[in-house]
């Protein structure tokens, strides 16, 4: 099969949703931001995790699938409808195991800033703020972050810490400030490849490869000196099976897929 | 008891005033869109907005907001018309940035009545450096770090429910986002209502009151006045889509057009909806009313 | 999705333990009278409990309570049979007291998850003086004074219900206390519930649930689950008066004797229910029923 | 009229509640206490405050009138029942204009106690403790407070502040500690008389007189030297009308009206 012909069985969007979605585990309480992390927990449920809950930033609680059109109201109902402030007081209260966010941008010790690139008064672009992100990752024991991957993207430290990783990387920090303990980024997927976090420092755990990514390409786009995982594997591709739901049942008309490789942020409506 | 009816421009030309707080209830469900062509129809003007989820596009656009706090919201002035028109007439607002959760906890610290609430969240996090309302302290008992966020008070708060009694006690169901927590922490309430209810109706289900009658300054009976947001129950969002591409900022030429026609065309909410039927075809409203409604098993009460 | 109904004998033996902080629900109100009962039976002691106007008279009398964490108990051991009881044995409970609010916060700095939550109440008083989880701290904000108090998060909580699903979403209406605080404060849940019902009864009332099923650890059918209390919908108080005397403390001989034959003479409710009617008449709990229950009215959702 | 046949028309407690109604003002917001609070309040609904809400410390908020033996409940309707934390904020946060407690002991400033008589840990009496007390005088603009006199209970300084007046009468005290302003006890109503407050301290304002009592009775029942209005007055007797609907609808067993001149604080259920 050409690089070609792969390109046209799955994109880069359909894989970032295909590998967030497996990072999700049987029972998982799940914090899903609109979007991308909302196709991937679905996806999730009509596959290996049935049963985990989804909670949306704006308070609804649910273990029911949904349309995605519907995903950030009740038109499905739910269990519960409590409020954007008490499913926050779940995730402080450390109810809620895996959080979900997008980046505009990410730092070596997995910082995220989804506020302003370049200076904070002069910016050279806005982003719509924190929303439900910084809570996600000050609360969960694990977060998954899904980014489009460049340079610009990718940095040494983020212009502005929308959602706080692992701070300037030395241990125990998250901590120190008050955070939560055991919270924080855990997994990284972009257009290119998955990352995990060593020691609070962002670590290359695997290449998109099926789709053609190379090393050269992966260092190409981040701004530092990527540490790479001894057990360094090519990414698992999407399975024929995960394909055909996401596209047929998850997100028929693909608007989620071609946004998670887009290089704006999901918006909400 | 005391009657609380009145029409929407009464409520808002007697509740809301320039310089006010203005807390903007919805968050994905049920904006009180009615309430907020009415004060942009009056052009109350240098108001802080407090939206979550909620974007007051067109009280932006027409420069009435010196400050929004929230924690999410488009800024990006070079993508949206209306926020390029306040940029360019130098009335762009002040963004008061929190997480959501942030925003949640400010409003409900007010609602609690204290002048702050700890919280775990926020720390590590450069949002303090630029806002002063969120700072780290001590906790008295730990020792450990704790972030503190101030209070929000609103002046006045607007609310679109399910359904209301002629005192003000409030009933709204569905997503709730901050509903509850913008409203209880505001001092004047302004409910606007897709039905009035006999206090019978309401005193047959107490717990689903969110705000007592005696805390609401104004009740409006005022149908489809979420549209073309979602009201559960009762309509789903603008499916014809005209209406909620003006309001999100659309282009110059369809907000303009739309603010012309719509809001300072028209004398309200009632006008704007005959309006909007007499262009769009008068099965405009109806084609959003549900396709398969379902009830809830009442509960009992009684002795 | 995970069933957890289970009996209340395996609820209560798997998930309350020796030297747990108990919440016991109810507030004038739905008391789980039944697995306070359980409880009983099982022995299990040093307990902590969390209660407010819901006066866990038999755990004192049977000597299972170390420390009683609430807002308003009767302490006079010279006026109660199971208070005098319990001080007797020298099992006499320490309490750690607030106001009613102060305790409502406690629970609900616990719900909320942070360590402390501030108050302009307690101030002045002597509460702070013998209970050191109040203290006055300076506001980072204004810097007035303020009240802070400590969190408290039970280990378990027990509530009745009025209706559950099988993977324990729990409804409860009518006068509700500190029902939603002391639930959502405590690491482990056990729910009765009157009635359990489908999942769909739930969606299609998502706003009454006032925990999601999975803080819950188990759920329990258990009619009659709150009598001699009240709950709304279902029953009022025993109108004969002698398991509420009973429960109340009593003298000696009804407290006694009611542990006897109601308590420990029984294995569960189940057969508590029936030795109550083989005594006191087939109809003693029919009696009880309402006699003028109301409907709420429907709400509507759906698409 | 002798002693005799006054005190058979109405008695002391009779007294106490009708004085208490007449405390309520038209569109008071009225935070009423289990027992003669709630009757006084249900008698002012009756009378010359038809429009007053009355809010429980458990969580009830009504206009409606209500049979006393479910005023703790609400086989009869109410308009919310948020529960127990939401009444106090709105408390807290100033829109319960008016409290209503009992007491065990109250002193010169109007400090009350609830606790303990004696030492805290070897009471000579243990009440119940705060209940919503402390809640009701810390944040209610005015108070009113209903208590059985005698030297015992009335004292240059309570044994256990539980429920703060204006301390040791220092003005400003209760506003530097962190209390809300413009809060506190207003009004005190004895089996014996009415008192104020004039900077802090207790004033006698009226004298049960149409009962028999007198000036001596008064000062005898007081351990300091009591402060005179200088327009002491007669307290107003209760109309034929006011113990009407007092005895026959409001309190028909006459449960409270015993209770209000009993020693003993009112008991919760």
């Amino acid at each position: 099969m050409t690089q070609k012909e792969k390109e046209t069985r799955y994109s880069a969007g359909e894989q970032m949703i295909v590998s967030a979605a497996r990072q999700i585990v049987k029972d998982d309480i799940v914090y899903v931001g609109v979007g991308v992390p909302m196709v991937a927990t679905l996806l999730a449920k009509y596959t290996h995790a049935p049963d985990c809950v989804t909670i949306t930033e704006n308070g609804i609680v649910r273990v029911t699938k949904f349309p995605m059109d519907e995903s950030t109201d009740v038109q499905t109902l739910a269990d519960q409808l409590p409020g954007m402030f008490y499913v926050n007081c779940l995730a402080q209260a450390g109810y809620i195991n895996t959080g979900f966010l997008g980046a505009g941008q990410i730092d070596r010790y997995g910082n995220i800033n989804t506020t302003a690139a370049g200076d904070f008064y002069k910016p050279e672009h806005r982003w719509n703020g924190s929303g439900g992100g910084n809570d996600v990752i000050s609360f969960c024991h694990r977060t998954i972050v899904t980014i489009r991957q460049s340079r610009r993207r990718f940095l040494e430290k983020v212009d502005f810490i929308t959602s706080p990783g692992y701070l300037d990387g030395r241990p125990g920090q998250r901590e120190e400030i008050g955070l939560p303990p055991n919270t924080g980024p855990s997994i990284v997927i972009s257009n290119l490849g998955v990352y995990a976090f060593d020691n609070g420092e962002m670590l290359l755990k695997s290449i998109h490869s099926d789709l053609g990514v190379t090393m050269e390409q992966v260092k190409a786009e981040i701004s530092w000196d990527i540490k790479i995982a001894p057990d360094l594997t090519d990414t698992e591709p999407p399975t024929e099976e995960e394909l055909h739901l996401l596209r047929e049942v998850v997100d028929p008309q693909k608007i989620f897929a071609r946004r998670a490789e887009s290089p704006g942020l999901q918006q909400q409506s | 008891m005391s009657n609380k009816l009145m029409t929407l421009k009464e409520a808002v030309s007697k509740y809301v005033k320039s310089g006010d707080t203005l807390f903007v209830g919805g968050a994905q469900h049920a904006t009180p869109q009615a309430a907020l062509h009415e004060i942009v129809r009056q052009k109350i003007d240098h108001l802080g907005v407090v939206a979550v989820l909620a974007q007051p596009t067109l009280l932006i656009g027409e420069g009435l907001v010196d400050k929004m706090i929230t924690g999410y919201a488009a800024q990006d002035y070079t993508a949206s018309y209306p926020l390029g028109k306040a940029k360019a007439m130098n009335r762009f607002p002040v963004y008061e940035e929190y997480s959501h959760f942030g925003i949640s906890l400010a409003l409900f610290a007010g609602y609690m009545g204290i002048p702050f609430i700890p919280t775990k969240g926020h720390l590590g996090s450069d949002m303090p450096k630029y806002n002063k309302n969120i700072k780290s302290i001590d906790c008295p008992f730990t020792g450990g770090k704790v972030a503190a966020i101030k209070a929000v008070v609103p002046d006045v708060a607007v609310i679109h429910v399910q359904r209301a009694d002629a005192e003000g006690n409030a009933q709204k169901w569905g997503s709730i986002g901050v509903d509850v927590e913008g409203i209880n922490a505001s001092r004047k309430v302004i409910v606007t209502a897709e039905t009035i209810v006999s206090s019978d109706v309401i005193r047959r289900d107490p717990n689903r009151t969110i705000i007592p009658g005696f805390r609401v300054s104004a009740v409006v009976e005022q149908p489809w006045g979420a549209f073309p947001s979602r009201l559960a129950g009762f309509y789903n969002a603008d499916r014809g889509g005209f209406m909620r591409v003006a309001i999100a900022g659309g282009n110059e030429q369809t907000y303009e057009d739309y603010l012309r026609d719509f809001v300072y065309g028209v004398k309200d909410w009632n006008e704007y909806i005959e309006k909007v039927k007499s262009i769009k075809g008068a099965d405009y409203f109806d084609k959003a009313r549900l396709k398969n409604p379902v009830k809830s098993e009442p509960i009992i009460t009684g002795s």
